[in-house]
């Protein structure tokens, strides 16, 4: 039975000299030769260290293409013209599957006729050496960002590649994105993953791990969105990781957002272990964008605000071209510097909102409730916990297409568009708090003159797309 | 939630390799609502799913949603799978069904020609089809509104 | 000597037949038939009913070309695909300096290539007819702007070709806008212009008359628009006006610029007489902006948030483009429709900020220190109180070219980014407030480790455009 | 504010019709600042003006800002009428001086050629402009510096 305990050395070894014969880059990684590389890497290419130690929130888009030389050219404009503090790079949907012959196919066509063929960057295909180039290439930090529920392999070959950063985790990763794969399946490969984090870490290489915060990006209630994050940092802490970055996805209501990232770094260091370091990152807008580049960057600069506000270590920004699916590096470059605008002329604002505490008090008392179910469910044991949590629907998260969660519950905003929950299936909660949602939402029930139903969600959904926050009749 | 006796049953499902969930999750909860049973198969079906699903709960409707662009490939044979199956239901199909969408009567007859009974396009309101499964089933409002708000 | 008194009927028209001679379109105004005009346009075009039961802010944009057709498409195109719910019509430089002759060489050259030979609509030369073909044209009623010290003639045409509000006023109108002006000179212009709007408005239509608020638009201490523009109001209540806007121009402290449009809407209905309806009106930046589109989409948007919190009646938009100058209609619309989604999803959630009291209460002890300055000065005659204040610097603009202002007061921004005083010359102001102002100044100077000088004067002025609210070292 | 005896006398002015006044007002104090003393004629100020103002002063320099982009026009014959009414002054001229100012030493070379000794781009910042000015006066930087920081 799987539990929360660190894999023993001969398991990680058996392990990863097991999937690194899954395709023929993985017999390039050597660990000890890894760990010389990245000692050989300059300061400002080492992510935990840059991101622990800004002073404001560092910008950080999403980007990848197939070709190597593509990408350096994006990042490069990312850097230069965006001014992104922080680098992505966003892997392929088939190394996702781990179909990893037909990203090669894939990116073969790519080279042949220089299309992107790929939506993303195939990092085991380009293998140590390729990730390497880019590595050098680009003055500055780079991230892993993908959405595998099986990383191992990505994550042997990109770390032996010099990448310092690495999204992702057996919940985050599994709930939103994949339908059938089980939640027991993803936590033990993403143990293996956290466990060579930790490897590295333990040599003096702080691998950065970044739990995938905004979950379904669709009304996710603050709270089920912490302690989701919370548990996967638990996790990787327990395989050795020592620098976690724990993130959250814009609502759009900025006392609920600076609330909820508030709550999310005072519970991260309340529950992680004091030997890690815990930042925090906050997504801009991941629900659906207005098709309209003007309207949509009044979403951006709404993030911008809230981020101003809430000071997250990190934001992951938007671009204008949101609407049609991957941006011009143009348009990514502009969702940066619009975003680094608003910030910049508000942080020293130091603005102080009404409200925050009290909605962070019920964020905090909702997130106890959630880990409290995950504690008793595992009898003390968070892997454990959280599958049994999953599994009778005292843990869950909406609107999610995975099988491993009833994706029961249901959200809808209240009065002042903060995001409550309508429909609380088996979710485990405290009466007096579901007390607390039922009032504000029929609250806002009286004000539209409607009663309470699934309309609400469905409006709720299409709001901000349609140019508002909340789904009046 | 009152359940009307004379209800019919719908089998509900996002085709093909598509992961859109946020749609098919309104409409379970629409047709629901509207006092159907639903049977919500979820994301990534496939069209054996369809039909096994509609043979085991006897569904007097099957509603095929797709957001992402594939639709038409992923319908292709899907009537005669249901139709070796032996299922006798009316089949709806909605969603983002071609990429470029300009022209959505080309759309509609490329789906009628496959074999849907009725095609919607992404604006639809969930009301709409259900409208039309009342007039398809031969519901009369009456048999299903009382339990609409009573949730 | 000229005082604040209404001008008598007789003398009304007597400067009303001198004036309409100075240019032959003067001739086809019939001030009865004019009435009766007015009285025939539909509800929607009357500019001060729309202004004054509107429920959240309105967006309104600059615009202005020479040709009449042209007009009506790009007012067409900011209603429509802008989404303006005021439209504005704004005058070219040449009527705007009461040469109606070059005006009119301007339009004849404009017809002839179709190019825009003038930098807006010279409304004296198109007439009352093509005004009215204008007013007809538009579903939604129409402002004049424009920035001309003499605007009576401009005025007796275009209130007898519909339009129903009017920009301007006697100090905003020549202080930053003119260098050899005398205030005495351009207070009895005005004292016309809203004599006429008088007339009208004791007729049944109610003229909306509007002060420019931002004034230079550059740093403006808010106490000192907001008792320019209460003047302006008096002065316009006095020859008849009823429906007046006073205007505020953002400085990008959310929290002064919040508590300025509440001070000025508390303070104007004070100073007001109660016969008058008050509306407030924002203007997003009107200092130099970012020279890149995603930067000024940032200003634009930190615009739109505060119009969000503190809920003026009506907001001038800028544009993306603002950098270069006159805007396409596109980018001019781009910039409605970004703060249009910025208000309409923050404007729900009621957000109240930390500060507001304090700064409204400092900014209304400073605007009544000046008030009683024009009182004391004019022996309780506002007209004379003006002149002689100006006169003697105890009331000032900063950076004002025109001969009648000292322009010797400099504003520089406190920590926070809050529009102090760092030069008070002889503005009139009780010493305590002075003494706050130095402390907040002092503060900045700590945090910057250099002492309080002109150079952060500078910096303040470029730092916007800089990517910065506050000018740091 | 501490004075320099050593200070001389700086005519400054916006040429034309143009009416920017912020760089001017900067200016102003910076050269005040820096111990000099500053007649500001202010925005829209005629050739002559400025030929009145540097006689009856008596100025070592003579300043001109221009940010609309007419400074060429609103210079031709400038040197000539500070000649007539016997100005002997160095002459600095700085700001927005061309439309589509991409090439700067192409405008410097325009304005050189009408005389000015110093061209400047509206980049420029004060401090520049001072040291030029202390350089082309002879003066020391402690002639100066004393009076930056009194105010």
């Amino acid at each position: 039975m799987i539990r929360d305990e660190r894999i023993p050395s001969d398991e990680l070894r058996r392990i990863d000299e097991e999937i690194r014969s899954d395709w023929p880059t993985g017999a390039d990684v050597d660990f000890e030769e890894a760990i010389a590389y990245h000692e050989s890497l300059p300061e400002r290419k080492r992510f935990a260290d840059v991101l622990e130690s800004a002073d404001k929130p560092l910008l950080q888009p999403r980007a990848g293409v197939p070709r190597l030389d593509d990408q350096i050219e994006l990042l490069e404009y990312l850097h230069g013209e965006g001014k992104a503090d922080l680098l992505p790079t966003t892997i392929d949907s088939y190394t996702r599957d781990n179909e990893y012959e037909k990203a090669q196919q894939g990116l073969e066509k790519a080279r042949e006729t220089g299309d992107d063929t790929l939506n993303g960057f195939p990092a085991v295909n380009h293998g140590v050496e390729g990730c390497r180039e880019l590595i050098e290439a680009i003055d500055a930090p780079i991230e892993v960002r993908h959405g595998t529920p099986d990383a191992r392999l990505l994550a042997a070959i990109t770390f032996a590649g010099g990448f310092q950063s690495f999204e992702g985790g057996p919940i985050s990763y599994n709930i939103p994105y994949t339908k059938r794969h089980g939640l027991e399946e993803t936590i033990e490969r993403w143990q293996f993953v956290d466990r060579l984090a930790g490897a590295y870490t333990q040599r003096g290489v702080r691998i950065n791990r970044e739990p995938f915060g905004p979950l379904t990006g669709t009304l996710v209630p603050p709270s089920i969105a912490i302690a989701i994050g919370i548990v996967e940092g638990q996790l990787a802490a327990t395989q050795g990781v020592r620098s976690i970055t724990l993130g959250y996805g814009q609502v759009g209501n900025v006392v609920q957002d600076v609330a909820a990232l508030n709550a999310l770094r005072d519970l991260a260091n309340e529950y992680l272990p004091d030997e890690v370091v815990v930042t925090t990152v906050f997504h801009e807008w991941m629900g659906g964008f207005p098709p309209d580049e003007a309207r949509a960057n009044g979403v951006i600069s709404l993030g911008g605000m809230t981020a101003a506000i809430a000071q997250p270590d990190k934001v992951i920004t938007k671009s204008p071209q949101e609407f049609q699916g991957v941006p011009t590096m143009q348009a990514n470059a502009a969702g940066l510097r619009t975003t680094r605008q608003v910030i910049d002329m508000a942080i020293e604002q130091n603005i102080g909102i009404d409200g925050i505490v009290e909605e962070q008090d019920l964020i905090e008392r909702e997130t106890r409730c959630l880990m409290d179910a995950i504690f008793t469910h595992g009898d003390g044991d968070v892997v454990q916990g959280t599958i049994k949590a999953f599994d009778s629907g005292a843990l869950d998260v909406p609107f999610a297409p995975s099988d491993s969660a009833k994706g029961a519950i249901l959200p809808a905003r209240d009065d002042d568009g903060r995001v409550r929950i309508f429909e609380w299936a088996d979710l485990e909660m405290d009466d007096d708090i579901k007390e607390i949602h039922k009032a504000r939402l029929s609250q806002r029930a009286d004000t539209e003159g409607r009663e309470q139903s699934f309309r609400m969600v469905a409006d709720d959904v299409d709001a901000i797309s349609d140019g508002k926050l909340i789904g009046r009749p | 939630m009152v359940l009307n006796t004379m209800s019919q049953t719908v089998v509900l499902g996002v085709i093909g390799s598509d992961a859109h969930v946020v749609g098919i999750t309104i409409l379970e909860q629409a047709f629901s609502a509207a006092g159907f049973d639903v049977v919500n198969l979820g994301v990534q079906t496939s069209q054996e799913e369809f039909a096994e699903a509609a043979v085991a709960h006897d569904a007097g409707a099957v509603l095929v949603s797709s957001l992402y662009g594939h639709a038409e490939q992923d319908c292709q044979g899907f009537h005669q799978v249901l139709e070796e199956a032996g299922v006798d239901a009316a089949t709806y199909i909605g969603g983002n069904l071609a990429v470029g969408q300009d022209d959505f009567e080309e759309t509609r007859a490329t789906f009628e020609a496959l074999g849907f009974d009725r095609v919607f396009d992404s604006e639809t309101d969930p009301e709409e089809a259900i409208a039309a499964l009342r007039d398809d089933l031969g519901l009369t409002t009456t048999d299903t509104e009382r339990a609409t708000i009573s949730s």
